[in-house]
């Protein structure tokens, strides 16, 4: 004990200059709170609320992981859909305009050639392919069947267009030179059903920062609590502190060093169960065959971001209950 | 070293002034003792000594510092510079005996090797050496306040205010103890001793402080009584 | 009225033995002091004599009855007949200077309107009588030890232990309290008061128990001093 | 207060009496107990769990008034099934007996009038009732229509029967004497369809049991734990009381009227609104058309019923209380 204390001393000594230094800076003070103090001269060990906190925490880091993973698969997710969608369009030169005319062959190869040629040659143009008569009928057979002989049948032209990674307003140059170069394209791009989809998860991105706002508030509301609960059980001795000329930092220490504990401990067992439950999910996704379940799919980076719930929370911790412990000692004589 | 000025007090929860218009001053190193009846305001004056409480009226001044206008840190280093024998002990009941004495010392983070040397030293000294690791409750009345009087004088205060601190000890013990209040007078520290215990005002002979229902009245016994100094 | 018959005592948490052999013997209204220097053992012995605790071994009889045989309704009807004040007071923190001197007649179920004449009777007798809804954290410390004295003998008990019950109080309220005591005692109770105030036993003389290191020496001091019963 | 101390020391004084002249009446002594003391020497009232506490018991005799009212809901069906059915049989004389023989018009009318005769005279039979060729019409006509002409057709007859309440061996008796009288009558009793309800019934009878005493256990739990809580923290005190002369019962009193009375008032939230939302129920079954939601009948007496809850409540927390203190007050010396 002894030896320890004595490297405690000497840390303590460079972090109390290095303190002095920064003095203006409480975020360091913080974290050097937390972790600097070895002695508790409150028995704060020994109060019942102590598993419940804990158990809260738990509960609330295992919750915001769940949420956040949630967010992040389905991020991940709509990158891939965006990635392997979003810069593909078709054109399509239909045999009947939009005002009943019926176009000749020629013309529909004429119109289909020229588009090719314009965009080959377009500098937001990654790759042209013009649908062959087959693969136009593989397209439409499920509807026609394959039986029907369609060489005699007026075939509209699909041209299937990957573009760069462009803006709006070169998106719309683009839809401008393809009208000039064909009058009759339609331009069928995934806009809509994926902006749809965008909207969706919008939506979840906001459920899950609400999620995580509610827990870092029921975190807040229930540390500051038994915090509180805390300093009235103690407040004899907390008194007693203070009229020896323990300074405020000297016994906020103390309750933040055990908050910081018990909330990183709470917080390390939600984090570990939620990362469990992540990729048991992750698992069973890819292992079934129904299209029903998407693939999740979480990578390595996503899981060390899982791993800075903990983190966050004994911040939001040690914060809580520095302010906590300041307010109820500013009202002290 | 410390002033009081037209001090009046009351506690919020009575509602009647305890300390009606106080004014004294005590010069850096002298020694006195606060008498009175019981219930007639010394461990109220005490308490305004060490700021823990503030006075309803009236100016206060320690170590030259107005304490109305002192700000938190100034309050901190003043009462670090404070040692308080509470009337009732106020030990930390779940620390030992070693750990409730060297708190002052934790507090103005001291060496710890020093903290050792010190605490055990005077442990040994007011006879507890063997009691080191026991926590407060299963010490005996006197014990607990020879713990108390450890704690306040650990940290060489410069003002040591003791709140009745040979209540619950025997003569021999409670004379040694005041033996070493003289000692640490003679080093510089000024003292005050609430105490309704006659025979150790006569014996030692300082200038009296007389509490009556919250009036003080300042008598230098010195010059009536003997001083009886040779017991140490 | 009590008898100890080779008695030996330790706190299970010390393992030490703390009394030695104690064999004595206390007549139905006798007037004895214990004295004994610091962690002597007096508050120990006289929680024995409350039955707070057991003896390690020997035998203890109370009234007439061997408390090792007593049935659990006999140690209640045994303590009832016993008032104590403790050293450190124990007062019940959320119950007013009334309500705390009352305790002991409303365990004993006693009307209420007896209960309020003797309860303000004494208050008025110890100098209490403004402070009768006072909570004990407002009292001071000679006024808690007189709401602890005043509770110990509002049942009008049969045997009185007082452990240290002027160690907060001024010369005047102490002796008031003292012959109070001796009232008492001539009224039939038999008195054991724990202290280490050389000046009360030499004034009131009675037969004096000592302690030292856990072992008892039974002297008689009437016949050495003076008796000062002019004080009353 | 003075006035009131009064009266209850005189309410005091005659129940001590009654206390000692019954000493070993601690049913009765457990009542007393709650109800007399007025005066609380720890301070039992200042904890947070308080509120837990009251929370959960409210909780708790919710779920005891609604499981309850299910199983009185589903008693009072199946009583009112059984008192319809029960003591309901009908003889059939069919046209084509097992063997394949068309029986004739006849043998049928015959029969008839035998089984009639017999059981009209029987001990065991309440009434007879031979169902005319109308009433007969009107039962089968949804399987073959009003228009069909029946006069030609053999029908088949049918009596029925309502028989006393009668066990098992006096019905096979009544069996043998149908049989004697008519050999081809099928006797048809509601039996089989009933006793599966009333075994589905006693499922559900048993459940509600099970729920009870889940309820009735942690109600128990949470009283002991909160006692203990307070036994801990108040330790000081009760061995201070105790030092002083203070019976077991005078400190369980005070611990017991502080549970009891806590207890009551959860209770009674509980079960007020329990009662509220079984009354809702009753009265959403009624006014519904569907038949999917079946009646529900609770009764006058059935509520008062459930008004014991709080009273039995009281009652185990009073146990619990008394209990507890005296455990771990027989610890102390
Ligand atoms: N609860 C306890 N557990 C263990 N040891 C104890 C306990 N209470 C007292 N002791 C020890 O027993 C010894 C006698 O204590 P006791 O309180 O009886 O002394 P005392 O004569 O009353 O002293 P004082 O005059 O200081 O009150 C002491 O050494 C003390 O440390
Ligand atoms: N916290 C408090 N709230 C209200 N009144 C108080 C409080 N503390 C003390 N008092 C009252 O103030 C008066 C002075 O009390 P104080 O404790 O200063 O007396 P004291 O001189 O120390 O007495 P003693 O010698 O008995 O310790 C007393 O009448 C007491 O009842
Ligand atoms: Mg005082
Ligand atoms: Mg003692």
């Amino acid at each position: 004990m002894f030896s320890k204390r004595k490297l405690f001393k000497i840390i303590n000594h460079y972090t109390s200059q290095l303190n002095n230094r920064c003095s203006g800076n409480k975020i360091y003070d913080l974290f050097s709170n937390a972790i600097n103090s070895k002695q508790y001269d409150l028995p704060l060990d020994d109060n019942q609320d102590n598993k419940f906190l804990l158990i809260l925490i738990a509960l609330m880091s295992f919750l915001a992981v769940l949420s956040l993973s949630g967010a992040i698969a389905l991020n991940s997710t709509t990158n891939k859909w965006s990635s392997g969608l979003e810069n593909k369009i078709t054109i399509e030169i239909s045999v009947e305009t939009k005002d009943g005319h019926i176009l000749s062959k020629d013309t529909i190869l004429k119109e289909t050639k020229n588009l090719y040629d314009t965009l080959s040659s377009h500098p937001l143009i990654k790759s042209v392919n013009i649908l062959s008569n087959e693969e136009i009928q593989d397209l439409i057979s499920p509807w026609v069947g394959n039986d029907l002989d369609l060489t005699n049948i007026p075939l509209p032209s699909l041209i299937s267009v990957e573009i760069k990674n462009i803006g709006e307003n070169e998106f719309n140059n683009l839809k401008k030179d393809i009208k000039k170069a064909s009058k009759h394209a339609n331009i069928e791009t995934h806009e809509q059903w994926l902006s749809d989809l965008i909207e969706f998860t919008k939506t979840l991105k906001i459920l899950s920062l609400l999620v995580t706002l509610i827990i870092i508030s029921i975190t807040t509301i229930a540390i500051t609590s038994a915090v509180k609960t805390r300093l009235a059980i103690h407040n004899e001795e907390v008194t007693l502190l203070h009229y020896m000329g323990a300074t405020d930092n000297y016994i906020i220490r103390q309750f933040q060093r055990h908050t910081v504990i018990l909330a990183l401990k709470g917080a390390i067992i939600g984090t570990v169960l939620g990362i469990i439950v992540t990729l048991s999910l992750t698992f069973i996704s890819r292992s079934s065959e129904s299209d029903l379940i998407p693939v999740i799919y979480i990578g390595f980076y996503a899981i060390i971001m899982l791993c800075l719930v903990p983190v966050i929370i004994a911040i939001i911790t040690a914060l809580t209950s520095y302010i906590t412990v300041l307010r109820s000692l500013a009202k002290m004589p | 070293m410390i002033k009081f000025e037209n001090v009046y007090f009351r506690y919020e929860y009575n509602g009647e002034d305890i300390l009606h218009n106080i004014n004294f001053t005590l010069d850096p190193g002298s020694y006195h003792f606060l008498t009175g009846p019981s219930g007639s305001g010394k461990t109220s004056l005490t308490t305004l000594m060490y700021i823990g409480n503030i006075p309803t009226r009236g100016k206060i001044t320690m170590f030259g510092t107005d304490i109305s206008k002192a700000q938190r840190s100034e309050i901190f280093s003043l009462r670090q510079r404070i040692g308080v024998v509470f009337q009732d002990f106020r030990l930390i009941p779940h620390l030992s005996t070693f750990d409730n004495v060297a708190l002052p010392l934790r507090i103005l983070k001291r060496p710890e090797d020093e903290v050792n040397n010190y605490v055990n030293e005077l442990l040994d000294w007011v006879g507890l050496g063997k009691h080191k690791k026991h926590l407060p409750k299963s010490l005996s009345g006197g014990q607990q306040q020879r713990v108390a009087i450890a704690r306040a004088i650990i940290g060489r205060p410069k003002l040591l205010l003791a709140d009745e601190p040979t209540g619950n000890l025997d003569d021999e013990i409670g004379f040694r103890l005041m033996g070493l209040f003289e000692q640490l007078n003679r080093m510089g520290t000024t003292i005050v001793i609430a105490t309704h215990n006659q025979q150790i005002i006569e014996q030692f002979g300082h200038p009296c402080l007389t509490l009556d229902k919250g009036h003080i009245h300042q008598e230098d016994k010195r010059k009536q009584r003997k001083k009886i100094r040779h017991v140490f």
